[in-house]
């Protein structure tokens, strides 16, 4: 197995791609994104368990894209974005170079000792899709404690009008920032419809009705989409807890249609294919 | 079938019916024609296709003040565009499941089968949701977090 | 298996060897009969042509005492009972006004409707087939004339069950037990029912017609699952024979007198020997 | 916007429950609302003349009209406006007649929903905007579907016409159910002496391009333009080779395998054969269920006696695309066999009538058959068990047909007809025969029809007997006959030789499936549906799909004809434009904004939407984007409820629109 700053560094010296997304450290126990563009910039190339962010939201930028084959440090849970985004011609795979390695989960944050949420049961520490293999480096972490399904008891408990109040509570939080959406890899629209103003589709100012339609919108445009990295959440300065609807509707997706978005590049998309099965004991 | 005699200031409920115009909409023609009576407090709106129904449609409704929606379109398989009521009944499984953990009661929101054949069958399944939004009285909760605020768009 | 069990008049007089049978054949099968206490008339014959509502009561208070019981099922041998406690359970469930009516008769609300069914429905249903086949000893051979008489699968729509004017559910049992069900024409005519004593006239060409199509189409026995057709058929062979110097004698058996001959019950256990017509098995 | 409103009393239709003036008179307070007025009949001249007044004198910019349904006048009404200069798409309808006065009884409950309903409607048309019609080429070339003598007559009038006709047909050979028949009522001439005729002038027709042994597999496009593809099934014989001497049938050793379909399984056919002697086209088929050679290799008999060298059993089906601009759908019906019945099954009961069980209880079908002349008895009654002349003859109408309990609601409509007719037949051959029919009624509504019936009682003596039949049992070599007479109230026993069992009339098995191919809707039996029972009988509500014949619902052969020669009219008027003008709701990309991500491509019905490359100032490819073709597009807006950024939009239908309908609650 090749140590990955060497093998990026022969990667870019060899040309065989312009640049190559990963991260590196910053400060203690902490990592951000780096590009490396020159082969000297290599060295400061890392993966380890504190590499948190999702990187594949950068390959959706033009300027990343447009400008010849891209490298890009992925663990198997970014690899399912690249999936879904070759599934909804966002990339070629060919443009692409994948280099991945057997995932040993993610501190759920700055120096934390257990996983991130996302790792919890996680069925992809082994790639699915790479072109190069390297090693993760990093000490164990443990078990964190199953927020979703904590969560999801608690709002299965309550009838449909403290739902409502729950929810509504939870995103008039919400301050419109649209962090969330930035960090999401599947938010590439060219305009979202957040922004349309004829006709007006989410009222722009922060309002309880405005946040709540901007939420129920933004997790149904992912639904069958939506890989669970939960970069949404950890960019959400109002700390709203947006996994929770999004893998709500994961989990519906894979009860109902067998459905998990980014596990292979062959099958139709959810939205956009449909089974003349499909369920229809909902519909008088 | 109509109610019985209304007492004054007795809730009524607003609902609207997003239809699609070969199936349902000519149903609710068929109803008209048969003179089979219901209850008035439906609005149809008319698309060409269920598959032309944004689910954010049904969002905007409750937003408006809507007390129930209707959805209604061709049966499986006699869809005027072929595929257009099967594209749209997968968007319905999952929104459906999110409105549901969400709150909002799915006795507000139903969802048809209503071929041009069957005026009676429409009538029925507006004179159910009617009833149910009926009982369930005014949507309170948007009511809620829309007094404040008076969008124009 | 418990299953709540309803004999009615017959079963205790003139068919006390249906009752006998069916209980012992209930007993080899598995099956625990509850009966209703405090039955009492199902509401046939004198009661349901002179008076609808008297009939109806006569039913629902059966139907109310075995819902109190926590019955959920009624086994009812007797095909007029059958009849008569079905059409009454199927009026009380689509007629609401009609179960309010009755109900203020009975000073007491029936909660909830028990079904009715008939003994080919049990041994239809409970994997009976199965038991009878393994058990099975007798009756190898036996050219077999099902007959269902009038009430046993009419009128069609009430109970589907079987097809109300070419029935074979009878004839699959029979089969089970070995013997061989014949082709017939007479299977649901009519054997005279409640003229029985009044018009013995009327019941002797009636039966007549019917045995001697059996006989004809070279049948060893005749069975049916109703006692009043069993009184006709087997009490009166002797005024037939009266009337019809030709008529031979065929003996005419209970379905649970068939059944449990092929499980190997004896013909005393079974109440065979009460019959007027004597029957001499092949093998038992 | 300047808007105007038209509110019509329709007679006393809406007026009665909807108090009208006051509707315009509240509309006519509603933003952008100038002009709003009430009249008794909309739609008349006067009506529209003061639509297209107003329009000038208070410089109208959009309409609405309250009316009746805008599947009936919206078009009227468009052209009014259009007639006075504005673009007809911006007139909009307001249903308040089938949607609201013909369904609420309160007049106060049906003025305020009118009035909510123009409020719905008068926002949506504020964000109208003027569209222009679609014209598409039409392609003038027709295909019928089913040669029976609906799609005969049919095809013929077209070619006729001058323009080409594809007749597919799924058995061997054309003629359908007629060319079974014996003699036709109520003139009683022979059905083949007409027919055959006809399937000549078919196969020799210029025009006529005849698909025999071929079915419709896949139907695209739409109206002017459709492109159909056929499975020309593989006969192993080269129809170009062929001469249809009958070498190979004659010399063929599997004589008794396999059943004539033609002659209702009463005789046996070879494994090489043709349906029946007049076949058009005249090229056998060969069976290969039954032909040794397709068991084993062993036998090639026909392949030694042909002369031509015609048999190929390497054929393989073929798929042929054929484009036309109209589809005739004559797919006919099929008799309900009792005999045959399967699970799903609609029909649960008559197995008490003994067919399949009792030789001599057959259908009409099959004593259609033994009537005939060219019938395995050659038109002399013998009945299939002995062949023994039969005495005494029952005919049962209404077997399946009109019974709820137990099979079809509807009425067969030719039974009483033909039951009438097959008595007569009987009698004319038998003298000293006797004939009972029983029925429920007799409907003989057409011209010579009663008195057909009443020949057939009156003189040729036919006993009818107005009851059911209960059952029938064999007894002494007879078939007993038990029903009532409901007349003389009394149970009646019959002693016959032969049964006749009129069984319902049903769409043919694949129906549905061919519906949805083609998509056009049907009915719950699985009938194809009319656009209006009335006033288009023999179109679909598919553009360019025309219905004739039986697969509609039970029809006789006049009516089958009629139907037949309407449908070809329907389709001569397409062709006799040169283009077809079409709504111009369609989609359309907003090319700005478009993200390239596809999802509308993929759930397009028509694969209307296409990947357009933009290119950047140099000439390079920089992104892509959707397009839509707008000949395919046909509206559905599929796309456009799909679209995540709303970057594809419906014309007619923009969100804009429904937003504006949706707020007005």
């Amino acid at each position: 197995m090749t140590e990955l700053k060497n093998l990026v560094k022969s990667l870019l010296e060899e040309g065989k791609v312009t640049k190559v997304i990963g991260y590196r450290m910053y400060g203690e126990n902490n990592t951000k994104p780096y590009i490396a563009v020159t082969p000297n910039d290599a060295e400061e190339m890392v993966l380890n368990t504190d590499c948190r962010n999702n990187l594949s939201v950068y390959l959706t930028k033009k300027e990343i894209i447009n400008g010849g084959k891209t490298g890009i440090v992925a663990k198997g849970c970014d690899i399912r974005n690249i999936i879904a985004l070759i599934q909804e011609n966002r990339i070629k795979e060919e443009d692409i170079l994948i280099i991945s390695a057997e995932c040993k989960g993610v501190g759920a944050e700055k120096g934390s000792a257990v996983y991130a949420n996302k790792c919890v049961n996680c069925s992809v520490k082994t790639p699915h899709l790479y072109h190069e293999l390297v090693e993760m480096k990093g000490s164990e972490l443990s078990q964190p404690k199953d927020k979703y399904t904590e969560a999801k008891e608690k709002v299965l408990a309550m009838n449909s009008g403290e739902r409502f109040e729950y929810f509504s509570n939870m995103f008039s939080e919400c301050i419109k920032c649209y962090a969330c959406r930035q960090a999401c890899p599947m938010c590439y629209c060219e305009q979202c419809i957040a922004d349309m103003s004829i006709p007006r589709w989410i009222e722009s100012s922060a309002t309880d009705r405005g946040n709540l339609s901007w939420n129920m919108i933004r997790a149904f445009h992912l639904s069958g989409r939506c890989t669970g990295c939960n970069e949404c959440e950890r960019a959400c300065p109002a700390e709203i807890p947006l996994s929770f609807i999004n893998k709500l509707m994961y989990d519906t997706a894979k009860e109902e249609f067998n459905y998990e978005s980014g596990m292979n590049k062959e099958t139709p998309t959810l939205i956009g294919s449909y089974n003349t099965k499909d369920n229809d004991n909902f519909i008088q | 079938m109509q109610t019985e005699k209304k007492t004054v200031n007795q809730f009524e409920p607003k609902v609207i019916a997003f239809v699609c115009n070969w199936c349902t909409y000519t149903g609710a023609d068929l109803a008209g024609t048969s003179r089979i009576k219901y209850q008035p407090n439906v609005k149809l709106i008319k698309l060409p296709c269920t598959g032309r129904i944004d689910p954010v449609f049904i969002i905007k409704a409750f937003e408006k003040g809507a007390d129930g929606v209707l959805v209604s379109g061709c049966h499986p398989g006699d869809c005027h565009y072929n595929a257009g009521n099967y594209h749209a009944r997968r968007r319905w499984i999952m929104f459906r499941k999110m409105l549901e953990t969400m709150g909002i009661d799915s006795n507000r929101l139903h969802f048809s089968w209503v071929s041009a054949s069957e005026g009676k069958k429409f009538t029925e399944v507006v004179n159910d949701l009617i009833n149910k939004v009926r009982a369930a009285g005014p949507f309170k909760s948007y009511e809620k977090i829309n007094k404040e605020y008076v969008i124009n768009d | 298996m418990k299953i709540g069990y309803y004999p009615g008049c017959s079963l205790t007089g003139t068919a006390k060897e249906y009752d006998k049978s069916v209980r012992k054949t209930a007993e080899v099968l598995g099956i625990e009969l509850i009966e209703i206490d405090d039955w009492n008339c199902c509401g046939a014959t004198s009661a349901h042509i002179t008076s609808h509502r008297l009939a109806l009561s006569l039913s629902a208070r059966n139907l109310l005492l075995a819902s109190k019981q926590g019955l959920k099922e009624i086994l009812a041998p007797c095909a007029a009972c059958y009849s008569r406690l079905s059409l009454s359970a199927e009026e009380l469930i689509k007629k609401p006004d009609a179960k309010k009516e009755i109900e203020e008769l009975l000073g007491e609300e029936i909660l909830e409707i028990p079904k009715i069914i008939n003994l080919v429905q049990l041994y239809q249903r409970v994997g009976a087939e199965k038991m009878i086949e393994k058990k099975g000893t007798g009756n190898a051979k036996l050219k077999t004339a099902c007959y269902y008489g009038c009430l046993l699968v009419r009128p069609s729509g009430l109970n589907s069950f079987d097809d109300s004017e070419e029935p074979q559910s009878m004839e699959k049992i029979v089969t089970i037990c070995g013997a061989e069900p014949i082709d017939w024409n007479y299977k649901t005519e009519c054997c005279g029912a409640a003229h029985s004593i009044a018009r013995k006239d009327i019941v002797v060409d009636l039966s007549h017609k019917i045995l001697t199509d059996a006989k004809t189409r070279k049948a060893d026995i005749v069975i049916t699952a109703c006692p009043m057709c069993h009184t006709n058929l087997d009490m009166r062979q002797k005024d037939i024979k009266k009337k019809f110097d030709k008529h031979e004698k065929i003996p005419v058996l209970y379905l649970s007198e068939f059944v449990g001959l092929s499980m190997g019950l004896t013909k005393e256990e079974l109440g065979i020997d009460l019959h007027f017509v004597p029957f001499e098995s092949k093998t038992v | 916007m300047k808007v105007g409103v038209f509110i019509c009393h329709c007679g006393e239709n809406i007026g009665r429950t909807v108090d009208c003036p006051k509707v315009a008179e509240a509309a006519g307070k509603l933003p952008g609302v100038v002009h709003s007025v009430d009249y008794k009949y909309m739609c008349s001249d006067p009506g529209q003349n003061l639509i297209k007044q107003a329009i000038k004198e208070k410089e109208l910019d959009a309409v609405v009209v309250g009316s009746c349904s805008p599947h009936m006048h919206e078009k009227t009404f468009r052209k009014a406006v259009e007639g006075a200069g504005i673009n007809p798409f911006l007139c909009e309808i307001a249903n308040i007649r089938e949607h609201c006065s013909w369904v609420h009884e309160n007049k106060d409950e049906g003025t305020d929903k009118s009035i909510d309903l123009i409020r719905y409607a008068v926002e949506k048309v504020k964000r109208n905007e003027p569209l222009t019609t679609i014209r598409v080429p039409i392609t003038k070339r027709a295909m019928v579907i089913g040669g029976g003598i609906s799609g005969i007559q049919a095809s013929l009038d077209i070619a006729n016409a001058g323009y080409e006709v594809v007749l597919v047909e799924k058995e061997p050979s054309i003629g359908g159910h007629m060319s079974q028949l014996s003699e036709t009522f109520p003139t009683l001439d022979c059905s083949q002496c007409i027919l055959t005729p006809r399937m000549v002038e078919v196969y020799q027709h210029p025009k006529i391009k005849l698909m025999s042994f071929s079915e419709v597999e896949k139907v695209e496009g739409f109206i002017g333009n459709f492109k159909v593809t056929v499975r020309k099934k593989a006969r192993f014989v080269d129809d170009e080779k062929c001469t249809g001497c009958g070498d190979c049938i004659q010399n063929c050793p599997i004589k008794k395998k396999a059943l004539s379909e033609f002659d209702e399984n009463l005789t046996t056919r070879t494994a090489i054969y043709v349906p029946f002697p007049q076949a058009v086209p005249n090229i056998p088929v060969i069976d290969s269920e039954i032909c040794t050679y397709f068991k084993n290799g062993k036998c090639s008999m026909c392949v030694k006696v042909c002369g031509r060298g015609a048999i190929d059993f390497e054929q393989k089906d073929k798929l042929i695309e054929e484009e036309v601009g109209a589809i005739i759908v004559a797919t006919g019906f099929k008799l309900y066999s009792i005999e045959k019945k399967p699970e799903d099954s609609p029909i649960k009961g008559y197995g008490e009538y003994g067919y399949g069980k009792y030789k001599d209880v057959i259908d009409g079908l099959q004593f259609e058959r033994i009537a005939s002349a060219s019938g395995p008895t050659e038109g002399e009654f013998l009945r299939p068990s002995d062949n023994t002349v039969p005495k005494k003859i029952v005919f049962i109408q209404c077997v399946g047909s009109r019974d709820e309990a137990k099979g079809f609601s509807y009425c067969s409509k030719i039974c009483c007809m033909y039951t009438a007719k097959h008595a007569m037949l009987y009698k004319h051959k038998v003298h000293d025969g006797e004939a009972y029919v029983f029925y429920m009624d007799i409907r003989a509504g057409g011209k010579m029809y009663e008195e057909f019936v009443r020949r057939a009682i009156e003189e040729d003596d036919v006993k009818y007997i107005r009851g059911r039949v209960s059952k029938i049992y064999e007894e002494n070599g007879k078939y007993m006959v038990k029903g009532e007479d409901t007349i003389a109230g009394v149970p009646v026993t019959i002693d016959a030789d032969m049964v006749v069992l009129a069984t319902a009339m049903i769409p043919q098995p694949e129906s549905k499936k061919l519906a949805q191919t083609i998509g056009i809707p049907y009915d719950s039996y699985g009938f194809f549906n009319e656009v209006h029972p009335k006033l288009r009988p023999v179109e679909s509500s598919t553009g360019g799909v025309f219905l004739a014949g039986a697969c509609q619902s039970p029809r006789d052969i006049p009516e089958s004809v009629s139907m037949a020669s309407a449908a070809a009219s329907k389709a001569l008027v397409l062709f006799g434009s040169d283009f077809l003008e079409r709504e111009p709701i369609v989609a359309k990309v907003n090319e700005n904004i478009c993200a390239g991500c596809f999802y509308c491509k993929k759930v397009c019905p028509y694969n209307a939407i296409e990947i357009k490359e933009i290119p950047s100032k140099n000439g390079k490819p920089v992104r892509v984007v959707a397009y839509v073709n707008e000949g395919l597009c046909q509206g559905c807006g599929t796309c456009n409820a799909t679209c995540p950024s709303k970057s594809v939009e419906l014309t007619g239908y923009t969100d804009a629109q429904i937003f504006a309908e949706i707020s007005a609650i």
